[in-house]
């Protein structure tokens, strides 16, 4: 049952994709972006690459995160959730596996790309990947908890980034510094680690955080 | 164990009338406190032996860098017991103490990177506990402006007690990973705390200045919480009697 | 009815289990060295393996350093004031590099128990750190300047 | 008033307080429901119909002193929530999906899903060959038909309706009316807000004015 409620989730947020490719193509933006500013110095932008790249997927993934409730709450299918036999908080996981699948996985596919664009040394490539598919998870989960806080503010996006940025330092610094150690040869293994180790803790407690603060907004409304 | 004390304290009516006295004792406290550890550490504590007379900015770097943290605990104590118990009182405390907290961190900062200018030569430093505490300022930020952003005075309430747990069950982590993380690169030479076992003469008036500053920060917060309340409750009779009876006076 | 107490169990059992798992990575994670970082005097204990990349820090002991006259090769001592380990190092110096000064070097430790540099970085210490107390640590010997550079 | 001693009532709410802003919408309101009972909510804009009904339901966060329902005490309305249907006056439709789509997310929250019943159910309200429509392509009296088909899709005991009627058509009107009844008949219960007047004959029906009812009907109804 679970499988098909996400497979309407994941089709709902599919057909609605100009919404959510813009972000990815923001994301592509950015970090080409940076090269052009700084100019085209591989030794210059190879120790930035990660960093750029980390920064530009947070940029992403909060731009995305607006439109994470907002419609299905205007609709009024947040409360038929709410209402519903399915846990409240397990359809708020599914919603953020859905954002999430089409947001912040294109940004992973996407990653070695831009990696190459900026030169980033070749022994960094697994580490960012990884780092953002362990990364990019926590950035919807703890986002979803902003954008279920914000749900009702029009025009909450600033209001989302200034509440949910401080949040995503400890993500950026574990993931940034990943590609940075492997380029040194050394195994990040610390780093990958604690990031897996802030997905788990996230993916446990934000879906309760975020249906906690849908529920509220329901109420208020 | 009784409750009916922490039922009292959270009726707006209650915490109003009992805090009408209070105020004034959480007032001249701060006053007398803050003036003694200013005298005292500004005037007559002797100067250090390295950093000589810059290092009185201690008096309130130090106590102000305390109360931001502990208000920020504070709050989500408090956001929590609203939460649970659906104590309004609670909410209003997280609400007013916000701003407070926000402006002391602000002034942390700030008196940071004024000492920091004459010992390390330098306004700021990416250093691990500068580091936090700039994130903890934009935690506030975050906080006040989701607050004030939102409508529906109960929806507000709750969805900042919200923010306010979930920062605080990520502060310790961004702490952990920014200490980490400012260790690769240098480690801080000398943390601010572990200052070289201090003399007595040097500690005293700082800690009456800690103590100055939590009753501040205690005069301030009962300050707004009891205008709030006033706002909050202008339809109700008690409100309109005790104006009435100012407006008597 | 909907069973209230079941879910409720379900959820505790749920964040019981995740806090646990999250627990147990922390836990793997916080064995690693997080950034492999070891003291002059954890090298000589022997808690290093040879052959890892590792980050070596200390302080540039005092008339160590030995320059190779034809080429970039050059070998010094590192301390914390608990142990001496000698540093290996074919390569342009930072310009901050000194006697005295705090730097890390990242390379293998080899069987003769010399850490063959492939990178050294000088420490940003004197931004910092009075001149007085690099002082007061050269004179005394005092290892209180040393705690910097162990975890 | 005829009573029958031995029914328990399907809903008994005491004590429900509302407020909404500043505004105490509520103080102390008693509301109860017995198997078979239609109850028409009637007041002015703003006099908390619409509140009511989403309290009963447990998604406005309204203090209610004693809650029972079918004689077993509850704390919290969304325990009885699978026994009960609710619609808002937003239709709650997913627009990028199809009807037949939507209907079967529905069935998947409600978690009964049989494709053969939803295809019954869409001839039912008079949507066939609309199935892979978009929703968003349809009209406002077809996106209310899509969420009236929810009411021939679960089993239940209390329908709750917030302006059901809203933009349906005279037929549509006579549909709704013709499963309220039938539903009422086989011993549902609904409690229903709406400005149009509505005539349900042969059954238990109550009109619960609650702007005038607010100090009156304290215990009122039980006597």
């Amino acid at each position: 049952m679970i499988g098909r409620v996400f497979h309407y989730e994941f089709l709902q947020a599919y057909r609605r994709r100009s919404e959510l490719v813009t972000p990815v193509v923001f994301f592509v933006l950015v970090c080409s972006m940076f090269p052009l500013a700084l100019g085209s110095v591989a030794d210059l932008l190879a120790p930035l690459a990660s960093g750029v790249i980390w920064v530009a997927a947070l940029l992403a993934t909060l731009l995305s995160l607006d439109q994470m409730f907002r419609q299905d709450f205007d609709d009024g299918i947040l409360e038929q959730m709410e209402l519903s036999e399915v846990p409240f908080y397990q359809l708020v996981a599914i919603k953020i596996l859905a954002h999430w699948c089409l947001t912040g996985l294109p940004l992973v596919v996407l990653s070695p790309l831009l990696a190459m664009m900026l030169f980033m040394p070749s022994e960094s490539y697994l580490s960012l990947i990884v780092g953002l598919f362990l990364g990019t998870p926590i950035l919807s989960l703890i986002g979803a908890i902003g954008a279920a806080l914000t749900v009702k503010i029009r025009r909450g996006n600033v209001v989302l980034s200034l509440l949910i940025m401080p949040l995503y330092v400890p993500v950026l610094i574990f993931g940034a510094t990943a590609p940075v150690m492997a380029a040194q040869g050394i195994m990040p293994a610390a780093q990958l680690l604690w990031l897996a180790a802030m997905l788990v803790l996230a993916a446990t407690l934000a879906p309760l955080a975020a249906s906690l603060g849908l529920r509220i907004n329901i109420y208020g409304s | 164990m009784n409750w009916t004390w922490f039922h009292k304290w959270g009726s707006p009516k209650w915490f109003f009338q009992k805090t009408e006295s209070l105020i004034y004792w959480f007032g001249f406290l701060a006053l007398i406190f803050l003036v003694v550890g200013l005298v005292w550490g500004l005037a007559f504590a002797p100067e250090d032996f390295k950093q000589g007379n810059s290092f009185r900015i201690f008096y309130i770097h130090v106590p102000s860098a305390i109360l931001a943290q502990s208000i920020f605990l504070a709050m989500a104590i408090s956001a929590a017991v609203g939460l649970i118990w659906r104590m309004k009182l609670a909410h209003v405390f997280v609400e007013t103490a916000a701003p407070i907290g926000a402006s002391i961190t602000l002034l942390a900062l700030l008196t940071g990177a004024i000492w920091g200018k004459p010992t390390w030569g330098t306004w700021w430093v990416w250093d691990a506990r500068l580091t936090s505490t700039l994130i903890q300022f934009f935690l506030y930020l975050g906080i006040i402006s989701l607050h004030q952003s939102i409508e529906n005075r109960d929806t507000a309430s709750k969805a900042t007690a919200i923010a306010c747990l979930v920062g605080v069950v990520n502060l310790p982590i961004i702490k952990f990973s920014v200490n980490w993380w400012n260790t690769l690169h240098q480690p801080a030479t000398f943390t601010l705390t572990e200052s070289p076992a201090m003399a007595t003469e040097m500690w005293v008036p700082g800690l009456i200045m800690v103590l100055g500053f939590y009753m501040l920060f205690a005069y301030l917060v009962t300050l707004r919480m009891r205008s709030e309340i006033l706002e909050r409750e202008k339809g109700s009779a008690w409100v309109k009697a005790y104006l009435e009876k100012l407006n008597v006076l | 009815m909907r069973p209230i107490r079941k879910r409720r169990l379900q959820l505790v059992l749920l964040l019981v289990a995740g806090v646990g798992i999250t627990v147990g990575i922390a836990l793997m994670a916080l064995q690693q060295n997080l950034n492999l970082f070891y003291s002059p005097a954890q090298i000589v204990a022997g808690e290093v393996e040879q052959g890892v990349t590792i980050r070596a820090g200390g302080l540039v002991v005092p008339g160590s350093v030995e320059r190779d006259p034809n080429s970039l090769m050059a070998e010094f001592e590192v301390t914390d004031y608990q142990g001496y380990v000698t540093i290996r190092y074919n390569g342009i110096l930072p310009d901050l590099f000194a006697e005295g000064q705090g730097i890390i070097a990242i390379g293998e430790l080899g069987e003769d128990m010399v850490v063959t540099a492939d990178q050294v970085l000088a420490k940003h210490d004197e931004e910092y750190m009075p001149p007085e107390l690099v002082k007061a640590i050269e004179e005394a010997g005092h290892p209180a300047g040393a705690d910097q550079y162990s975890n | 008033m005829v009573e029958e001693v031995s029914s328990v009532p399907l809903l008994e709410a005491k004590g429900i307080c509302c407020e909404r802003g500043d505004k105490q919408l509520f103080d102390s309101f008693d509301l109860s429901l017995k198997a078979g009972e239609i109850l028409q909510l009637a007041g002015p804009n703003g006099s908390g119909k619409t509140t009511l009904l989403r309290s009963i339901c447990g998604i406005f966060d309204a203090r209610i002193d004693s809650l029972v329902w079918r004689g077993i005490p509850v704390t919290d309305p969304l325990q009885y929530a699978d026994e009960l249907l609710y619609l808002g006056h937003r239709p709650a439709i997913r627009h990028h999906l199809t009807l037949y789509e939507n209907l079967s997310w529905y069935s998947c929250l409600s978690r009964c899903s049989d494709s053969a019943q939803l295809d019954q159910v869409i001839a039912e309200v008079g949507l066939q060959g609309y199935e892979d429509e978009l929703a968003s392509s349809l009209s406002a009296g077809q996106k209310r038909r899509i969420a009236l088909a929810r009411l021939r899709l679960v089993d239940c005991n209390l329908w709750v309706l917030d302006e059901p009627f809203a933009s349906l058509d005279v037929e549509g009107v006579k549909m709704l009316c013709g499963w309220i009844q039938s539903f009422v008949q086989s011993g549902g219960s609904v409690a229903y807000s709406t400005h149009q007047p509505v005539e349900f004959s042969g059954c238990d029906s109550r009109i619960l004015n609650i702007d005038s009812s607010r100090t009156l009907n304290r215990g009122g109804a039980r006597q």
